[in-house]
Formats: C-alpha cells, structure tokens, sequence
C-alpha cells in the first residue's frame, strides 16, 4: 500500500507531543531574531546528504557553492549530475525502489504529480513550521513569484519543496539586424510597417519570412522539430498565444476537460508548422540544442527559446559570435491578445525515504535566501525570487526583462500523475503532423482521445471526435 | 588475377576503409577544435587546434574516474563470463546427454530478452538483495548477456580441440579439472581472446545497464556521455574527446589480442 | 571408497559436467527467473510508476488484449522487421564482399582488419552522437558533401526528411556493424580446408561456380551464426537510433525498443511495457528457433563428427 | 603386476556393444597385442583400462584390486594415441616432460630423465620444435617418449603406427620391441593388422564383435587358430579355409576331395596354410588336379592362385621355382599334418 504519511505524524515521533509542537512555533515566532544556521544544524554535523538534478549550470553552481555550506555546518552535499532525462528516471526508480539514496531531489515540476500521489514525498510544511529549522528571514510567500511557486512546488494545495530553477521561453532575435537600413527600407516596402521586434505573431511570421534566405545559409527561424519534448514545450508557446491549452484547468494538479483540439489549438499548431518554411531543411531534426548553435553561429534571425540558454548565445563569447546583437522579448502576441509565457521549472523536493530530510531542508532554504540565489542566477540559473531579477547586476544581462515579463504571465500546465505521458503523446502527433503525415484536426483529434482514455471521466473530450 | 581487377579489388578495399574510418577521423579532429570551428558551415579540416576539451571533461568535469569505472565494469565482467562460461562450453563440447541441445539453446535465448525491459524489475530485485549502485550489480547483468555469447563461441573452439589431447592430459596425471584447466584452456587460448575481446567490447560500450544499475560514482564512460548533451548546447568537443577515450582501451586490446582475433575465431585453428 | 584427500578430487572428477554446467546455468537461470520471470509476472500486472493505485494488481490478460489493438506497436512491430531484414541482409552482403575482398587481398591483411573494426568497438551512444553531427543539417560534415555531390537538395536535411530517416538510420547500423560480419566471414574463410577449391577447380569450375558450389555451402554453418546473432542484436537496437530521432519524425523510425522504452521509462507503464517486451521475446524465439534448428544445428551435426561410434568403430 | 579383466562389458548409449563380457589377464613385462578389425571393441577395451571409459558391467583388477573406478592418473598407465595427440601450444620437450610435472617430479630429475629417454628415441635433437614442425615419424616418438619417460607400469598405444608409411612402421616396430626389451614396462597395443601383432606381441588377444576370440602366443595364434576366423585373421595370405562335407572319411567341396580319416561325417570346414600346400608335377597320383589363375612372384616368394572346380587355393612356396603360368594345370597335395579343421556352424577348432 502507498499510502502518504502525514508531514506531522513524523514530526510528533520527533517532538513527542503535539503540545511540543505548539510551544516550539510560539519560541520560534517570538525569538524569530535568535535564528541561525549553525546551531539549527547542529544535531545534523557529520550527515552527509546526497542529490541528484540536471547536468547544467545552475547546479553547477550550486555544487560551487555548496562549499560555504558545509563549511558553516558540517553537513556535507553531495550532487549527482545527469542528463535530463537521465536524472528523471534515476529518481524514479529510486522512489519506487524506496531505498531512500537521496535526500533531496532536484526535478522538473510536471513529475510532481507520479510524486505525490504515488506518496514518495514529505511536504515540506512541518519544517517550515518547525521554528529550529526554519529560518524566519525566508518568507517565501513574499520572495517568490507566487504563481510560480505555487505550480513548480505545489500539489493540491500543499507545499512540496521550493523552486531551484524557474525557466521561462521568450523571444530571441537579431537587433543588430533590425537596426539595418537597407533591411528597414525593404521591409518597410514589402509588409506595410516599420522593422522592428516581433511584438504579434503576425510579425513574428512576417520577420521570419523576410529574413530567410536559404542562399547565404540565413534563415528567419528555426523550429525545434525533433521528437523530443523540447518540440512540445516550443509549440506550447503558440497553443497559449492562440489562446489555446491542453486542459481547462485552474491548476497543474488538476484534472479537467480536453481543450487540445479546440480551433484555437489547431489554428497555433497550424502557424507553428507554417514557421517551418522559414527554418533550416533539418528544422525536424532540431531540439533546443540545435537551435542554440544556429544562433551562437549567427545563422537564424528569430527564435523562441529558453531563458536559462540565454546566457550562453548573449554574454558568453568562447561559443557565441553573436554577443551584443542579441534583442530579447516576451513570446509575441496571438489571437488571445494578452501576455503568455509558460509556467516551467525545476523542484526542489524531499522523498519520503531520505533519511537526513532535516539537514536536506536545511540546505535547500539557504540555498533559496538571495545571496545564494543571486549567485546561482548569474552563473546560469532562473531564479524565483523577483529581488534577484532587481539587482543591478542581473539588470545588466540583456534578457533580465523580457525573462521577468515571462514569468509574470506564466500559465501551468499538467503536473497530473499521467503528464509526461500526456507531453509524449502530443509530441509524437505533433512531430506526425510536422513530418506531413497527417493534419493538425487529425493529429491533435489522436492527442485528445487517447489523453482521454489515458485520464478516463475526470477529462471529458470538449471537442468530441467522431 | 588480371591487373585491372587487382587494382579495382584494391581501390574498393581502400573506399570500404574510407566510408569506415572517415567519421572516427571526424570525432578526433572534433575532440582538437573549438565549439566555433566544429560547428562551422564548411566542414574545417584545418584549423588551430584547442586541448581544452580534455583537461575540462576529465579534469574540472571529472570524468576521469569513469574511465577506471569502464575498466572495472567491463574486465570483470569478461573475466566472469569466462570463468563461467567456458567450462559450460567445455561440456556442451564434449558430452552428450539427453536436452542437451534444448539446453543449449535456453543459454542462447537469454540474450533475446529486451533489456530496455528486464533492466527494471533488475533492478528492484538488487535493490532488494542491497546490490544495486554498486559496480557489482552491473557487472552481473554483463555477465548475464556475454555468458550466452561465451558458451556459444568456446562451444566451438572446444570442440576442434580433438578429443584425445583431453585423455592424453588425463593420461598424463591430470585430473579432468586439471586437464580443463592445464591443458585444454592454453590451447583454447586464441579463441578464448577472441571471445574475451567481444564481450569486453559489449561491456565497455554498453549503456542501459550501467545507466540504471550503477550508482553516479561507479558510472561507467558510457554513461557519461548522455551528460555532455545540455540543453545549453551538446558539448561536441567534450562529446568528441570521451569517444576517442573511450574507444583507446578497445584499440589498444584488440591490437595487443589482434594476432588471436581472427585466428580465434577460426574454429579450428587450434589443430596445430 | 578410498582415502580422504584423493575423494574430492575424484567426486570433481566424476560430477565434472555438472560442476561445469551448473554455475553457467545458475547464473542465467537467476538472471532468467529473477528479472525475467518478474518482467513475464508483470506483464500479467497493472504495475506503473506513475500512477497511483496501479501497484500491480493482477489483471489476466487484459496488457495483451490492450496490446492487440495497439496500432502504434504493430507499426513498431513491422518497422522493427523491416528494419531487421533491411540492415541485416545488407550487412551480410557487404560484409561478405568485403571479407573476400580482405581474403583475396592478402597483405597486410591484419592492419585492414584492425582498421575496419573501428566502428564496432565505439559505443552505441558515441555512433548515435557522432552521426548525428555528421548529418547535422547546418554544419554536419556529410551533409555539406552531399549536398555539394548533389545528392542532398538545399532544402533536404537525412534527418529530417521523413523519407530519408529510415534508410539513413539503417546505412548507420551498417555502418556499426558491417565489420562485425567481415570479421566472423572473414575468419570461416581462412579456416576452409583448400582440397574442396582444388578439387573444384581441378573440375573446371569457374571462379564465380567455385563460390557458389564450395565456399558458400562450406561457410553455411558461420554465415548462419552470424546472421543469427546480428538478427537477434538488431532487434533490440536502440541507442543510436534513439540519440538519433527519438523514433521520429513521428513515428517513422520508432522501432519497437524505442516504444518499449517510452512504455516504461517515460510512461513508467510497466505492465504494458512487459507485455510489450514479452511479445518481443516471444518472436524473436520463435524465428531464432525456426533458425536454429532449420540451418545452424543441422549443420553443427554434421560438421562434428558424432563421438561415441567413433570409438567403437577404433 | 598382474591386470585382469572380469567380465567387463560396455554398451554405448547409442545401444551399440562394443564389448561383450570380456575376461581376459596378463603378467608384468608382457607385449599384449590387442587384435581385430574395426568394430571389434578392441580399442574400447583399451581405453577402459586406462579409465577413460567407464565399464558398463564387469571389472578391471590389477594386481587383484579392483581399478575400475580410479581415474586414469591413479592408474600408473600411460598411452600413446593414434593421432599422437601432443600438445601443439608445447615444444617437444615440454610435451615430454609434462607427464614428470604433473605428476611433481623434481625439475633435475625431469630434464635427465627427459633427456634420456629423448636419447633413447634418437629425437635428442628435436626438443625444442612444436609438434606442427616435426614429421609425423618425429611426432610419434615424442608421442612415445611422452608416454614412457616416466616409467609407467601399463604403457598403453592405440594403433600408434598407423598414420605412419609403410617403412617407418617397420623401424618403428622394431623400436618399440627393443624399447619393451630396456625398459621392461608393460606393452599393451591396440592394432588391427595382423603383422604388427604378430611381430610385437608376446601374446596377442583377438577380438571380434567385443568377444575375446583367442589369446595366446603369436605362434599359437599361428600354428593353432581357435577359429576360422582367426585363422584367416592371421597370416598372410590367409589361410586356405574351404566349406565342404565330410563322407566316408573323405572330405568333399566341388571337385575337391581330400581324405579325413576318423573324421564324422557331415559339413566340415578344412584349413591349410598357402605355405603348407605342396605343389607337385600335375601328373603325380596322389595330388589334386588344379589349373593356375594368376601366378605372384614377390620375391623370395611365389604365390600360385589355383582353382579346380569352385574351389580356389593360394599355395606359397619359398624359395622355389615354377615354370606354371596362367591356364597350366599343376597338382597340388595337402599334406596331412598341416590341415585344421573348424565346425562348419560356430568355426570352432575341431582337434
């Protein structure tokens, strides 16, 4: 049986009686100014807690940083780096193996769902509560966007954990290009009005139509085509532009109708394989880090692509050619006329079988107190906390904007139990339709019935499909 | 031979070696250049060699124990498959006995399982036995798919050894384990490097297995590379220089067993 | 019987085929009952990571019912046959051509052999990554010849072009694996007794005749070793291809490890995916079987002289 | 040292028998010649006294104990096989010195006693090539040596010689005999020609169908066949054996009469030797009147292939001369002394 024990039936084995429990918050919220890392993490010297997370910068430098940690509690952290997909399936099994390897796990949100509800992890609320584990200095209810808080860590109304990266798309394009007097003057002629950003999707077309040219290797855009999530999260971008959602739902963790192939959603899937025209020929074959290179080469005008990449094709010259050209916006209006962006991020969370949860916590709420997350963010990160996006030095980077407009107008998605099989089918009908062996009705008709047979009655089909 | 045709069998020997060397070529001057020149539109065949992808995927990355890791891994398991492996080979050689060719074949057909399948309930059962993470677990389920591969082979090289050198080492004071052991296992030795050299390949090489078994400080080569592919771009010098690393052992092996390779897998060459 | 030290030597002596087999046999059979025997059990399960409640509840036959009307696997399923046929047919073509071609090339025959191995001994992972930059449509190397050769439009990227991803990801598995059966070939070829060729030249057979009438049937016994070994190898091809397309563009190159993976490591549907896997296994025993005992064993027979009669026969 | 095999049988799984409760016992010293043809279970019986089969029924006993169960090592036999069987991956000397080092002799010892017997093989100079460099005649000594150097009590051969051309099995032979003449060492030797038996053997043990047919010296083998089969087996040309009926004394087959007296009337088969046959003027009274088919001169020999009626002889006479050729009409005369007589039902020895 699993079955979810409750956060505050560990800590009653721990305190000893829920009057224990009463009197520590009421110590904690009086002496709130008494609070500090070293004695909280006293009785945890000598632990060593072990995680696991995505082979990029942001846990990087976090495996930089951890040092300092350890340092002030001799609790030592160790990271084990993996490839994407990778790192998913190592917790899985770890979780469903219940053997406890890891004490804190850093994963991509839309897991939360197998997660919780499979009962492999602790909410994190009764540390939060315990007043010598908590630090009062973190509010995260007043440092973190709200919103993305509450879809990265969040499942049904209880806290998880608290977001270690909080990634966002936007739009990338050449402004050097755009400040082209010849280019201004033949646009101008050609479409009507003046060069400038892609601020709708109509001009996000009509940009990549007229900068393709497939003679000197230069092309408008390039779509992320592969069969690869990377394909689903791009199309997402548009599907929420038109207006469009794969569910009509309040939250991730909810299950509701199946909206995926409404007209809005095949008329966004419908402009995304449009873009094809004006990509490369192995636009198909394309997942984020192929369009990257195209742009660290200087090869494609447009795109729409991930914040945390940014750095890599902006500010960093050994692998970008095109450091200082580089305009960033918020993904370009469509039909639905109002700001999107997409609710995506990585977690931090603690299983149920970890056997140092405490230091764990500990470690992850110094890990989200500003210096730290400040540092994080300019080595590569996303972080959550909007007075990091504020500082002068994160200001400084040519994508803070656009990335902070994102993350306001973020929209969630599925973090059901069934979601990562919800992203694998429409990717597959989405890479069909691009490939050209069916139509966009077709292929999201496809998606919509078996995400229905996949979900049963909690999401009824809104467009029924004969 | 007509001198048209000796120089045409020539010319496509020569074409076959091209189309196989051409890309392993490519991946070493990848691992020699920088991320602008690998990812340049013109193919570069010349160009200012970079040695940073080396000392920063084995040194700052530590990759480097991974290589120890592969050793272990893959040695072990080929040395296990043998040890088990070959006196199987030996009898299904020598002896006959009722279903023994059923048997036979139930060796074979444990290397028809999808592994993409039978690695997880693998691994919960040596999560449960405590063996999981531990370089040991992934060196049993080598062993698992090479043993079928070992059986297979020696059966052969076994059974050309003619039958009366087994009795001639009987005759000469052997015990049969001593025979086997003294007598039969030199001779077989061609083959036996032969055999040893295919499943160091398939073990060293192999991915699943070691991905999911083996925990992130005993990871093998293989598995390290996936890590390489970021979304902040693949890091192809980096990618270029583990393949060339990890491909050096297996040269270096199969030059130093060349001469047995083929002998070996002659199936009769032992005769003498 | 007789004295202590002596006995366990004798009793090693006697159990000797037993001792001998029984430790291989262990180990599969652990290997075999354990992982194996789960997965089958499975199959007959619920069993998923993902969702919950799903804890592998028994549930008959229903994984198999579901699995007879997956559409998606059958064209995994077929995909993977036309795959097999396709890669594996021209391996052993090529790779006989070429182990004559070695044979009949006797210099340095051992550095061309080395040589050529070297697509088989990188890992799979590195073929797939290493391929995939050399078809990389905007500054892969081969893309950029063939397109200057003319054999690639502009417009055209291998991996992108839904017709083209298929037979590309076969040349790939050629590619690996040709030397594979160059080497197996290759060794049979030097292992042929020479009286047979003489004897058929001495009968006015043609270089062509010789071939087909000696060395063919002589090497029968080894070309279905390897036919058999690279068949059941290509079956289970996935790596490459899956750093490759992922089984894209859709579902074109989506070869039935590629969706017993999403079944299991992404789905986490581990009832279905053992079905799956199960169903696999199962034909690929049934045709190693029909093969084995069609070609290879009838072969073995004959080849090994049977031992017994030999000795009453002395 | 005294072997004895007691009712020893063997079936193969296959069904066939190979040997059929064989009882056969020799001394030390002995040159024992197993003889037969193919399929007589000569070479079973062999192996089944080294211990590389195992009895189905009886029991091996060498001084009275019973060896059946011991594996072969514990044997104190050794064996040279038909294909020599040397171990390819060793040079000569270390093939011979293996049986010394497995068997823990002391490594002085070894090379001395190595040396020696290598000395004793005229193959001194050989020591050191691997067995694909010696000549089949090389390989076999080293084979032998192998198989003597340390001093075994039973040397066993399973037709050692018969991969060698006709020359060098007769040096060898004559080897062999001097070998068991120095070292005192039990012979037991597989052949199935008859020549090498009778040349080797200081008693030969004929075999047929897995029974033990005759044992005994090769001159009682010779002089005293105890079946037709023997023998025409042994000698050649074989013996004249010819199917006939006994009648008042006198023994009938076609045109052939020849008188028996004493003997009970009835089939009767009737043996000579082809050197005991008289060959005689064609005129002369008593003799049998034949006509020569084919006349063989292999000198110092003279074989005359006669016939009379449906009966065919071969006479041998040594050292003489004839002037018969082809269609000549001799007389023969079969002395009386020289004639066998075998039952014409089991071809057992009649006295």
């Amino acid at each position: 049986m699993r079955k979810h024990q409750t956060s505050t039936q560990v800590r009653y084995r721990r305190w000893g009686t829920a009057g224990g429990l009463a009197l520590a918050m009421t110590l904690g919220a009086s002496q709130a100014g008494a609070w500090n890392l070293e004695d909280a993490a006293a009785p945890y010297r000598g632990a060593t807690i072990r995680t696991i997370g995505e082979s990029l910068p942001p846990l990087e430098a976090l495996a930089k940083l951890k040092g300092k940690f350890e340092k002030m509690t001799g609790i030592t952290v160790e990271v084990e780096m993996y490839e994407h997909s990778e790192a998913v399936n190592k917790v899985m099994l770890d979780l469903n193996s219940r053997r406890g390897r890891y004490d804190f796990i850093i994963q991509p949100h839309r897991e939360l769902g197998r997660f919780v509800e499979n009962g492999h992890l602790v909410s994190i609320k009764k540390f939060m509560d315990d007043p010598k584990l908590r630090d009062p200095s973190f509010q995260p209810e007043k440092v973190l966007y709200p919103r993305l808080w509450k879809e990265i860590s969040w499942y049904k109304g209880k806290m998880y954990g608290f977001p270690f990266t909080a990634l966002n798309m936007f739009t990338w394009y050449r402004k050097d290009l755009l400040a082209n007097p010849v280019e201004k003057a033949g646009f101008r002629a050609r479409y009507g009005y003046d060069l400038g950003p892609p601020q709708t999707l109509d001009q996000y077309r009509d940009l990549a139509e007229w900068f393709t040219r497939p003679g000197k290797g230069f092309y408008g855009t390039a779509i992320q085509g592969k069969r690869h999530e990377a394909l689903w999260y791009e199309w997402l971008n548009f599907l929420y532009a038109y207006g469009g959602d794969m569910m009509k739902t309040a939250s991730g963790s909810e299950c509701g109708p199946i909206i995926v192939n409404s007209p809005e959603a095949i008329a966004a899937t419908e402009y995304y394989k449009g873009l094809m025209k004006f990509s490369p020929p192995d636009t198909l074959n394309y997942f984020w880090d192929d369009v990257m290179a195209l742009m660290q080469q200087g090869k494609v005008f447009e795109l729409i692509m991930w914040d945390d990449a940014t750095y890599a094709v902006a500010v960093d010259r050994n692998v970008s050619k095109v450091v200082g050209k580089m305009g960033f916006a918020p993904t370009p209006l469509g039909p639905a006329k109002k700001r999107v962006g997409q609710v995506e991020g990585w977690t931090y969370l603690i299983p149920k079988y970890s056997r140092n949860q405490e230091a764990a916590f500990l470690f992850i709420q110094w890990m989200m107190a500003f210096d730290q997350q400040l540092e994080q963010h300019l080595n590569g990160g996303a972080s959550a906390r909007p007075d990091v996006y504020a500082d002068s030095r994160v200001q400084a980077l040519p994508y803070s904007k656009a990335a902070m407009e994102s993350n306001e107008a973020a929209i969630a998605k599925p973090t059901i139990p069934a979601s990562p099989q919800l992203t694998d089918i429409l990717v597959r009908e989405l890479s069909s339709y691009l490939a050209g062996s069916k139509s966009a009705k077709a292929a999201l008709d496809t998606a919509a019935v078996e995400m229905h047979d996949l979900l049963g009655d909690c999401a009824p089909l809104e467009y029924p499909v004969p | 031979m007509s001198r048209a045709w000796r120089a045409a069998m020539l010319a496509a020997l020569l074409a076959v070696l091209v189309v196989a060397l051409t890309p392993y070529v490519w991946i070493i001057l990848t691992s020699f250049k920088s991320r602008l020149d690998a990812l340049a539109d013109h193919p570069v065949w010349l160009f200012t060699p970079t040695f940073a992808h080396y000392p920063k995927v084995f040194i700052d990355k530590q990759y480097l124990p991974l290589v120890w890791n592969s050793a272990l891994v893959a040695s072990s398991s080929t040395v296990l498959s043998l040890v088990v492996g070959a006196p199987a080979a030996y009898v299904f050689a020598r002896n006959d006995f009722a279903g023994k060719e059923d048997l036979f074949f139930f060796f074979l057909t444990t290397r028809m399982a999808p592994p993409i399948s039978v690695v997880v309930p693998m691994f919960l059962l040596f999560t449960a036995v405590g063996l999981t993470d531990r370089p040991a677990a992934v060196i049993i389920a080598h062993t698992s798919f090479n043993l079928s591969l070992v059986v297979w082979m020696m059966r052969g090289f076994f059974a050309d050894i003619p039958r009366e050198i087994d009795e001639a080492a009987l005759m000469d004071g052997h015990g049969r384990l001593g025979a086997f052991a003294r007598v039969l296992l030199p001779l077989a030795a061609p083959g036996l490097a032969a055999t040893a050299i295919l499943c160091f390949i398939l073990s060293w090489n192999e991915f699943l297995y070691a991905f999911i078994l083996v925990a992130f400080e005993s990871r093998t080569l293989t598995v390290g590379i996936p890590g390489l592919v970021t979304p902040h771009g693949t890091l192809w010098g980096q990618v270029a220089a583990v393949a060339v690393v990890a491909t050096l052992p297996i040269v270096i092996f199969t030059m130093a067993v060349q001469r047995h390779l083929v002998r070996g897998l002659t199936f009769g060459a032992v005769k003498g | 019987m007789r004295a202590g030290g002596a006995r366990l030597g004798a009793f090693v002596d006697r159990q000797l085929s037993v001792l001998f087999v029984a430790p291989a046999f262990v180990v599969l059979l652990i290997i075999l009952v354990g992982p194996f025997g789960y997965m089958m059990w499975t199959a007959f399960t619920d069993l998923s990571f993902a969702l919950p409640g799903h804890d592998g509840n028994f549930v008959g036959f229903a994984n198999f019912r579901r699995l007879m009307h997956d559409s998606f696997f059958w064209d995994s399923f077929f995909l993977t046959l036309r795959f097999v046929v396709a890669a594996v047919s021209i391996e052993f073509l090529l790779g006989f051509a070429v182990a004559l071609l070695i044979y009949h090339q006797v210099t340095r025959r051992r550095l061309v052999l080395t040589a050529l191995l070297v697509p088989m001994m990188l890992a799979p992972v590195a073929v797939g990554l290493i391929w995939k930059l050399l078809l990389q449509g905007d500054f892969g190397m081969l893309t950029y010849y063939l397109r200057a050769a003319g054999l690639l439009g502009t417009d055209q990227a291998v991996l992108s072009d839904a017709p083209l991803v298929f037979p590309a990801i076969i040349a790939i598995d050629v590619w690996e694996w040709t030397p594979f059966v160059v080497l197996v070939l290759l060794a049979g070829l030097m292992s042929l007794p020479r009286e047979p060729f003489e004897a058929a030249v001495m009968d006015g057979a043609n270089r062509y005749q010789v071939f087909r009438d000696v060395t063919l049937p002589l090497l029968r016994p080894i070309v279905a070793l390897v036919v058999l070994l690279r068949s059941i190898d290509a079956f289970k091809e996935f790596d490459k291809v899956f750093i490759l397309t992922g089984g894209g563009p859709g579902t074109t190159t989506e070869l039935l490890s590629i969706y017993t993976y999403r079944m299991n490591f992404k789905d986490w549907d581990l009832g279905y995916g053992a079905a799956c896997a199960f169903m696999v296994y199962l034909v690929v025993l049934i045709l190693c079987a029909v093969f084995h005992k069609a070609v290879f064993w009838q072969e073995g027979r004959v080849s090994a002289p049977a031992p017994e009669p030999v000795a009453v026969t002395a | 040292m005294a072997v004895a095999f007691r009712g020893v049988s063997k079936v193969f799984v296959d069904g066939t028998v190979a040997l059929d409760t064989l009882d056969l016992g020799f001394e030390t010293g002995e040159f024992v010649v197993l003889l037969g043809p193919s399929g007589s279970g000569k070479t079973t019986a062999c192996r089944i006294l080294a211990g590389l089969e195992t009895p189905s029924a009886g029991v091996i006993e060498v001084d009275g104990r019973d060896i059946t169960g011991l594996p072969p090592r514990e044997r104190g036999m050794s064996m040279v096989f038909q294909n020599y069987a040397l171990y390819a991956h060793r040079t000569a000397y270390q093939n011979i010195a293996y049986p010394l080092r497995v068997r823990g002799a002391p490594k002085a010892d070894i090379d001395r006693m190595v040396r020696a017997m290598a000395e004793m093989l005229r193959i001194g100079d050989l020591l050191d090539r691997r067995p694909r460099q010696l000549s089949g005649g090389e390989a076999q000594r080293v084979a032998v040596a192998r198989a003597l150097v340390w001093r075994p009590d039973i040397c066993l051969m399973d037709e050692p010689l018969s991969n060698l051309d006709a020359l060098l099995r007769l040096n060898t032979r004559t080897e062999l005999k001097r070998l068991h003449r120095e070292l005192n060492t039990t012979f037991v030797f597989v052949t199935h020609d008859q020549e090498e038996a009778m040349s080797l053997g200081t008693r030969i043990a004929v075999l047929r169908d897995g029974r033990l047919v005759q044992f005994d010296t090769p001159g009682r083998i010779y002089r005293e066949p105890a079946t037709r089969f023997v023998a025409e087996f042994i000698g050649r040309p074989a013996m004249n054996t010819i199917d006939g009926v006994v009648a008042d004394g006198v023994f009938h087959a076609g045109a052939l009469a020849v008188p028996v007296p004493g003997r009970p009337p009835g089939p009767l088969v009737l043996g000579i030797r082809p050197e005991d046959v008289v060959v005689t003027g064609a005129d002369e009274a008593a003799a049998i009147a034949v006509t020569v088919d084919v006349v063989e001169r292999i000198e110092p020999d003279l074989l005359l292939f006669v016939r009379t009626g449906e009966v065919a002889l071969v006479a041998r006479s040594l050292g003489k001369t004839t002037d018969a050729g082809p269609g000549d009409a001799i007389g023969l005369a079969l002395p009386p002394p020289a004639l066998h007589f075998f039952d014409a039902a089991t071809g057992v020895r009649l006295p």
